[in-house]
């Protein structure tokens, strides 16, 4: 229970993805601007990513034990099908989420938190629950770094930000800053 | 922002006419033949290299963390004995026997993972059976703090705790300067959480493998 | 224990507390100001459609006498303050600069001013339908502030009752003591009017408001009120904008009029008491709306006074009956200090809406340079709508007036609490009326 | 994209600066700020990519007549992945002490958006030379980038430089510099730099531009 | 009508102003901060008095830097870039060398405040921004603390307070352990009555608890700062240590002590109370207060941090645009039932 606290914890603020390891930092930049759009995003990457939870234990158990040269590629093409597969399916089931969803899941593909998923999963060797869990606090830690930079942003659009720091070099250091505060949470619940 | 300048989804209409079905599946099949070739090829020829490697590294970690030791083998405890496998298997622990030219079992190197400051530390410690003693322990991975959390494997005094340390009852940490029994870790002053996380994973480990390796030695 | 009363005083939410002022002018009683030679009176001193000339240029016009008509149902009419000729009928200077259409009349010097009696309505048994057709006769408009000419407020929308007349008593204004006069000066006017217009609309009860700064004024209308009378007067804590309708009947029925919705929507009129006097003036008297009460008043006017004054009479006249301005005067106001407007020039004349003028020296009018806002949060307490003026001020600089609008702009009211009290000098409500009149242009630009 | 005249020098110079994929284009970042916490780690992560994108663009180039546009991508990513496979596997056997380092970011230069974003706009579309000169610009402006990050990450954070001892052992070191916060706030400020940089060339060109019209 | 008209000026309503300006704003949070500040200067020798002078250096420093000409005089005689010195250099340990004060103060405002376009529009407390940096960059420095020097010692300036810049610090025999390194690593308690006056060793301004709220009590009743975010923090420290000593009362520090111990008073009182960066709100100061207190005992409790105020602050700030856009009061007349179906 404790373990699996501390893996969910670790991932979600400890070591979240976006801003202590640099994941996702395309879609965390690029759809950020709005609150709307980046809390939608993240929903949706955090769906990905229980999927490719999924996904890369049923690979690592049945098929990469045989083939661990295979790990790269079939990761990238199970990611890409499933997402283009999910596109299908939500369409056809829900369309109201497919609105809500939609145009972020083809973006989600080249997003590398979810193929990061996949091989840190992987290289800590974590069992099918642990990845879950894994993938819950590391999609949920994605949508909090989202969500709380686009409010950043929102309010940095009402502000006189000299000329040539707007867009991605104060974005930068907006995310540094918010780097900086999440080291706080560095030791949570390791000590527990 | 990125990725639209970077895919660019603009349509590309070079083809004329519309191609088969057959011919897209075949494309990607040749596409896929053509890497596999390729990767396997890569694979064939760097693997030896690479298992000698690790098994080198591996070596070197058991041979730090255990004195006069010339050989060490990989044992996993199954159905209450300890056996010798060489093959890794997921899900399976195991522990290095490290044994002195005379082929005598010299000690235990147990490797034992969990969280640190800020990410999981690795380290592997070297335990001798008899004395029921801690003899070595080296910091395979970490992420702690550089200057100070890293003092785990970078302070020398630090690592030299672990060179003669009893594991009964249990390893402790303590403030630098208070600690005399036998069983007691100076901690790093400033980075007493990374400190005693090590002695917690030490802890763990012997929890896990000093009964079998007493049953099963 | 006055102090410890006035807290726990009915009162609304939020709200700012300028000191008031009123002591230089609340005890002073009013005095006639001398006919003058020219009166300049714009045609649209109200809100809505401006009225019609009846009259030519050289045309005599008596005292009282109509001049101008209404064009539309929101408008009112216009009579001449003076027995005098009509000079002229053109643009002339408006009090904040502005160039309006206006009769100028050159008063006969010789005249004796009597007041040419006008045909009056008579109220007795009348519906609500013909108080509202008659009142456009009177020129009367709401003398509060708002300028809305008086019939707008008693056409009711099909099925409503009317429980409550309220009577604004409360010039929350700081300087003011115009209201504060009339209801010391003529209560039975005021109580007459109150009558008729309660019985006109069969409410139940009328409540007059009163910011309990006013004492004097609280007891003269309470010693007049008649037993059989169902008037009551409730003294209100001193804070403004007390007199803002919807806040007035926050703090008197502690009802919310609903966003968008009049009060008497939810079955309440409230007119201020110089307008229910002036309307007793019509009804009863057959006076149209000519005399505006005005309070001078200010560091910058050398003897404060209240003032009858007839429309039109430049403001350079009415401060020369004052002794005129102080050499180190800065600026002239026209109403009150919150809401009211700096006049360009002293030759701007006195409308229906003037209650006031007001000279002010650098004390009064510097501002400190304004700083970048640091979200104190001061404006936030003192919106009594409850918006976020900070926010507001900060979208409006960034041009982002349809975010504004998402948040609730178009209930801001004006009042002005949110400027007085921005430590940062930052001009919110000026903000905020930029971005309403941005968006206006907008909405008329996509119609044509 | 496609000039009507492509210069080879040009195509080549444009990816250094005016159109480097890191300061001007802002791709690429992901696997970037995590290893270039010291100029060696830099180094080694451009080189790697470098390899992965020079080689896919030839194969893309070369290939582009037969690979019909619906699966296009899918292609690109195929052939990308396997030239990271094969840089991984390489690195691990070559240099495994740098592998270890880098370690599970090499996988993660798949979805290097610049990678695939050459291919799309660029590989597929233009001769092989061009192609793999393109990339060549490219390339060497991501390993610019990287190591100009890298460098100042770890000569602040660590007082050496490609693991030389710059300032003797009395440094304090700004430990900062090596940790996520300071990737973030670096690269802000470089940009920055960057963005400062490309201003007062324009605002230079311009003047020049002004007295030759005066002069003429 | 001889004397010509007055030139008049027009100004849009409304015309009366409260007598109230930013920089007096400032000047009361310099005067709130003056008992604590003299205090800690006294306790921990001229050392201290120094780091102040140096971060209050770096912050006027640099924005006299980055400031465009025609603003700088207006900023920097608002005393903005003071306050902000003051306050990092208050949150810094007393042995720390005076080139790390005078760098934070340069991140302060180069980082904390002129990248976001000045006064008012930061979204982090600079002070806390540039005291983060420190930590991060200097971890040794920033976690090594001396003991008080009492008044013998006033004039003996601590080795490691003038180390050259870019230079290693010896720290030898300076180390003095905080009330809550004790509690954290050694389950030790301190006296409150030492908690409350001071005599701890800590960062500069930290210690006297009782002068810190003081000065924040000042600055309430001045209505500098918000009294619901002080409030709600220390209600929730309170209220959460008070549930984990029912829990085990061995093993968590009690509510006096999290109250009064490490940079929660000056935490709680100057920093997460700076309007620019807390909600405008009253239930978002709510919200944000809890959010404090809940993430420092969070921190203190269950992290790695002996001291988690400046990390739960800098957190929430990154919170407070979410909290100020979900927390917007009703606005008047809005969200009612119209009687009779309203026009709207």
């Amino acid at each position: 229970m404790n373990a699996l606290l501390w893996i969910f914890i670790s991932a979600l603020l400890v070591n979240n993805f976006v801003l202590s390891y640099f994941l996702g930092l395309c879609p965390f930049l690029g759809v950020s601007g709005r609150l709307e759009t980046a809390f939608r995003l993240g929903l949706a990457t955090l769906f990905v990513m229980l999927i490719t939870a999924l996904c890369s234990w049923l690979l690592n158990t049945y098929v990469l034990i045989h083939a661990p040269y295979l790990r790269i590629i079939s990761f990238i093409v199970v990611i890409a099908s499933t997402v283009q597969f999910i596109e299908m399916v939500i369409k056809r089931v829900s369309p109201g989420l497919f609105r809500a969803l939609g145009i972020f899941l083809p973006l989600i593909t080249t997003n590398c938190a979810i193929l990061g998923l996949a091989i840190f999963a992987t290289n800590k060797g974590y069992g099918l629950i642990e990845g879950l869990i894994y993938a819950l606090g590391a999609g949920l830690g994605f949508t909090l770094a989202l969500v709380l930079m686009a409010g950043l942003r929102e309010e940095t659009e009402l502000a006189p930000v000299p000329r040539l720091l707007r867009g991605t070099a104060l974005n930068l250091i907006i995310a540094g800053i918010l780097s900086m505060a999440f080291m706080g949470f560095a030791g949570l619940f390791s000590a527990a | 922002m990125s990725t639209d300048s970077g895919l660019g989804l603009q349509s590309a209409s070079r083809q004329g006419r519309e191609p088969t079905s057959l011919r897209l599946i075949l494309t990607l099949s040749l596409a896929g033949l053509l890497s596999g070739i390729i990767i396997v090829s890569v694979y064939e020829a760097t693997l030896p290299t690479i298992t000698a490697y690790q098994a080198r590294m591996l070596r070197e970690a058991v041979f730090q963390v255990l004195p006069r030791v010339t050989q060490s083998q990989r044992l996993v405890w199954r159905d209450g004995t300890l056996i010798a496998k060489d093959a890794e298997e997921k899900g399976e622990a195991a522990v290095f026997g490290g044994y002195d030219a005379g082929g005598n079992l010299v000690g235990y190197a147990i490797p034992s993972a969990g969280p640190g400051f800020q990410d999981t530390i690795t380290l592997l410690y070297g335990y001798l059976p008899g004395s029921r003693k801690i003899v070595g322990m080296e910091v395979l991975d970490s992420r702690e703090t550089p200057g100070l959390g890293d003092k785990i494997y970078k302070d020398a005094a630090f690592v030299g705790e672990f060179k003669d340390l009893a594991v009964d009852p249990e390893v402790r940490a303590v403030k630098r300067g208070t600690g005399s029994a036998a069983n007691e870790v100076d901690a790093i002053t400033g980075a007493t959480i990374s400190s005693k996380a090590v002695v917690r994973i030490i802890n763990e480990g012997n929890a896990r493998w000093l009964p079998r390796l007493d049953a099963g030695g | 224990m006055i102090a410890l009363s006035t807290l726990f005083r009915r009162s609304f939410a939020h709200g700012v507390h300028p000191p008031d002022h009123k002591a230089l002018t609340a005890d002073l009683p009013t005095q006639r100001i001398p006919f003058v030679s020219h009166y300049v009176l714009p045609l649209n001193q109200h809100l809505g459609a401006p009225c019609k000339p009846v009259v030519e240029t050289g045309q005599r016009v008596e005292r009282g006498q109509l001049i101008g008509q209404p064009t539309a149902f929101v408008s009112t009419s216009l009579h001449s303050p003076v027995t005098g000729w009509v000079r002229d009928i053109g643009r002339r200077r408006g009090p904040d600069g502005d160039y309006r259409e206006s009769i100028e009349i050159e008063a006969d010097p010789f005249s004796t001013q009597r007041l040419a009696p006008s045909p009056r309505p008579d109220w007795r048994g009348m519906s609500v339908e013909a108080l509202v057709e008659a009142l456009p006769h009177s020129g009367i408009v709401g003398l509060g502030g708002a300028a809305l000419p008086a019939q707008v407020k008693y056409s009711l929308r099909k099925g409503v009752r009317i429980r409550h007349l309220i009577a604004n008593g409360a010039e929350c204004e700081p300087y003011l003591t115009n209201d504060h006069r009339v209801m010391v000066e003529r209560p039975e006017t005021l109580l007459r009017g109150i009558e008729i217009l309660q019985t006109l609309l069969g409410a139940e009860e009328t409540i007059i408001g009163i910011e309990q700064n006013k004492p004097e004024a609280i007891a003269t209308l309470r010693a007049h009120i008649r037993p059989d009378q169902r008037v009551r007067v409730v003294p209100l804590r001193v804070k403004y904008p007390q007199g803002d309708s919807k806040m007035m009947i926050r703090a008197l029925l502690n009802r919310e009029v609903p966003a968008g919705l009049h009060a008497a929507d939810i079955g309440i009129i409230m007119n201020n008491v110089s307008t229910i006097a002036a309307i007793a003036d019509w009804l009863e008297d057959g006076i149209p709306y000519i005399d505006r009460l005005v309070t001078v008043s200010g560091p910058g006017i050398a003897r404060p006074a209240n003032l009858i004054v007839p429309l039109g009479t430049p403001v350079r006249e009415v401060l020369r009956f004052c002794g005129g301005l102080t050499e180190d005067t800065r600026e002239v106001i026209m109403g009150g200090p919150m809401m009211g407007t700096p006049v360009a020039s002293l030759d701007a004349p006195i409308l229906k809406t003037s209650s006031g003028v007001l000279a002010f020296t650098a004390a009064e009018t510097a501002r400190p340079r304004e700083y970048p806002c640091i979200r104190c949060g001061r404006c936030v307490e003192a919106c009594p709508y409850f918006l976020n003026p900070s926010r507001l001020a900060r979208l409006a600089k960034a041009r982002m007036y349809d975010e504004m609008k998402r948040m609730n702009l178009s209930e801001c009211v004006e009042c002005g609490s949110c400027t007085y009290s921005c430590p940062s000098g930052i001009p919110i409500v000026q903000l905020i009326r930029t971005a309403k009149n941005n968006l206006r242009g907008r909405k008329r630009a996509v119609k044509t | 994209m496609p000039t009507s005249k492509p210069d080879a020098y040009q195509e080549f110079i444009k990816g250094l600066w005016r159109d480097n994929p890191v300061f001007a284009q802002v791709l690429g970042m992901c696997p970037m700020l995590a290893v270039t916490n010291s100029a060696v780690n830099a180094l080694a992560m451009g080189g790697a990519t470098f390899f992965v994108l020079v080689a896919s663009s030839f194969l893309v180039s070369s290939l582009k007549r037969w690979i019909p546009k619906q699966v296009r991508i899918s292609t690109y990513v195929i052939i990308i992945a396997t030239f990271v496979t094969v840089i991984d596997y390489s690195l691990q056997a070559l240099l495994p002490a740098i592998h270890k380092e880098l370690g599970a970011f090499i996988p993660l230069i798949v979805v290097n958006c610049m990678i695939l974003g050459r291919q799309e706009s660029f590989a597929s579309r233009h001769s092989i030379g061009l192609a793999v000169i393109d990339a060549l610009g490219m390339a060497v402006g991501f390993l610019f980038a990287l190591l100009a990050l890298g460098s100042v990450r770890e000569i602040l954070g660590n007082g050496t430089w490609l693991g030389l001892d710059l300032f003797g052992p009395n440094f304090e070191p700004w430990v900062i510099m090596v940790l996520p916060p300071g990737g973030f706030l670096t690269l802000g400020l470089l940009l920055l730099l960057f963005s400062w940089l490309a201003e007062r060339r324009q605002k230079l060109a311009e003047r020049l531009a002004e007295m030759e019209v005066e002069g003429t | 009508m001889k004397r010509p008209d007055p030139k008049l000026l027009v100004q849009p309503a409304p015309l009366l102003k409260q007598p109230l300006t930013t920089s007096m704003a400032m000047r009361d949070v310099l005067i709130a901060l003056a008992p604590a500040t003299l205090a800690g200067v006294w306790m921990f020798g001229l050392g201290a008095l120094l780091i102040l002078l140096a971060s209050i250096a770096g912050a006027v420093a640099t924005e006299w830097v980055l400031l465009p000409d025609d603003e700088r005089r207006a900023q920097l005689a608002n005393g903005s870039a003071i306050v902000t010195g003051l306050l990092l250099g208050l949150t810094l340990p007393p042995a720390l060398p005076l080139w790390m004060a005078f760098l934070g103060g340069v991140v302060s405002i180069g980082l904390g405040k002129i990248i976001w376009g000045g006064l008012g529009y930061n979204l982090f407390n600079p002070a806390l921004v540039g005291r983060a940096f420190l930590l991060a960059a200097f971890p040794v420095a920033m976690t090594t603390w001396s003991a008080q020097t009492g008044p013998t010692g006033f004039f003996e300036v601590a080795a490691s307070n003038l180390a050259a810049p870019f230079m290693h610090i010896d720290f030898d025999g300076v180390s003095s352990a905080t009330p809550l390194n004790l509690m954290k690593f050694q389950h030790q308690s301190t006296a409150l009555w030492d908690l409350m006056i001071g005599r701890t060793s800590g960062c500069i301004g930290e210690t006297s608890g009782l002068l810190l709220i003081l000065g924040g009590l000042f600055l309430a009743f001045r209505r500098d700062l918000d009294w619901r975010i002080p409030a709600s923090i220390l209600i929730a420290v309170a209220a959460f240590t008070s549930l984990l000593v029912l829990i085990d009362a061995e093993r968590y520090p009690g509510p006096l002590f999290s109250v009064f111990s490490g940079s929660l008073l000056i935490g709680a009182f100057y920093m997460a109370s700076d309007p620019v960066t807390s909600p405008l709100t009253p239930k978002g100061a709510w919200i944000f207060g809890t959010g404090v207190g809940l993430l420092v005992v969070l921190i203190r409790v269950f992290g790695g941090f002996p001291e988690g105020v400046m990390y739960a602050i800098l957190l929430m700030n990154a919170a407070t645009p979410l909290i100020d856009r979900y927390t917007q009061p009703r606005v008047f007349g809005k969200g009612l039932k119209s009687p009779r179906g309203g026009h709207e």
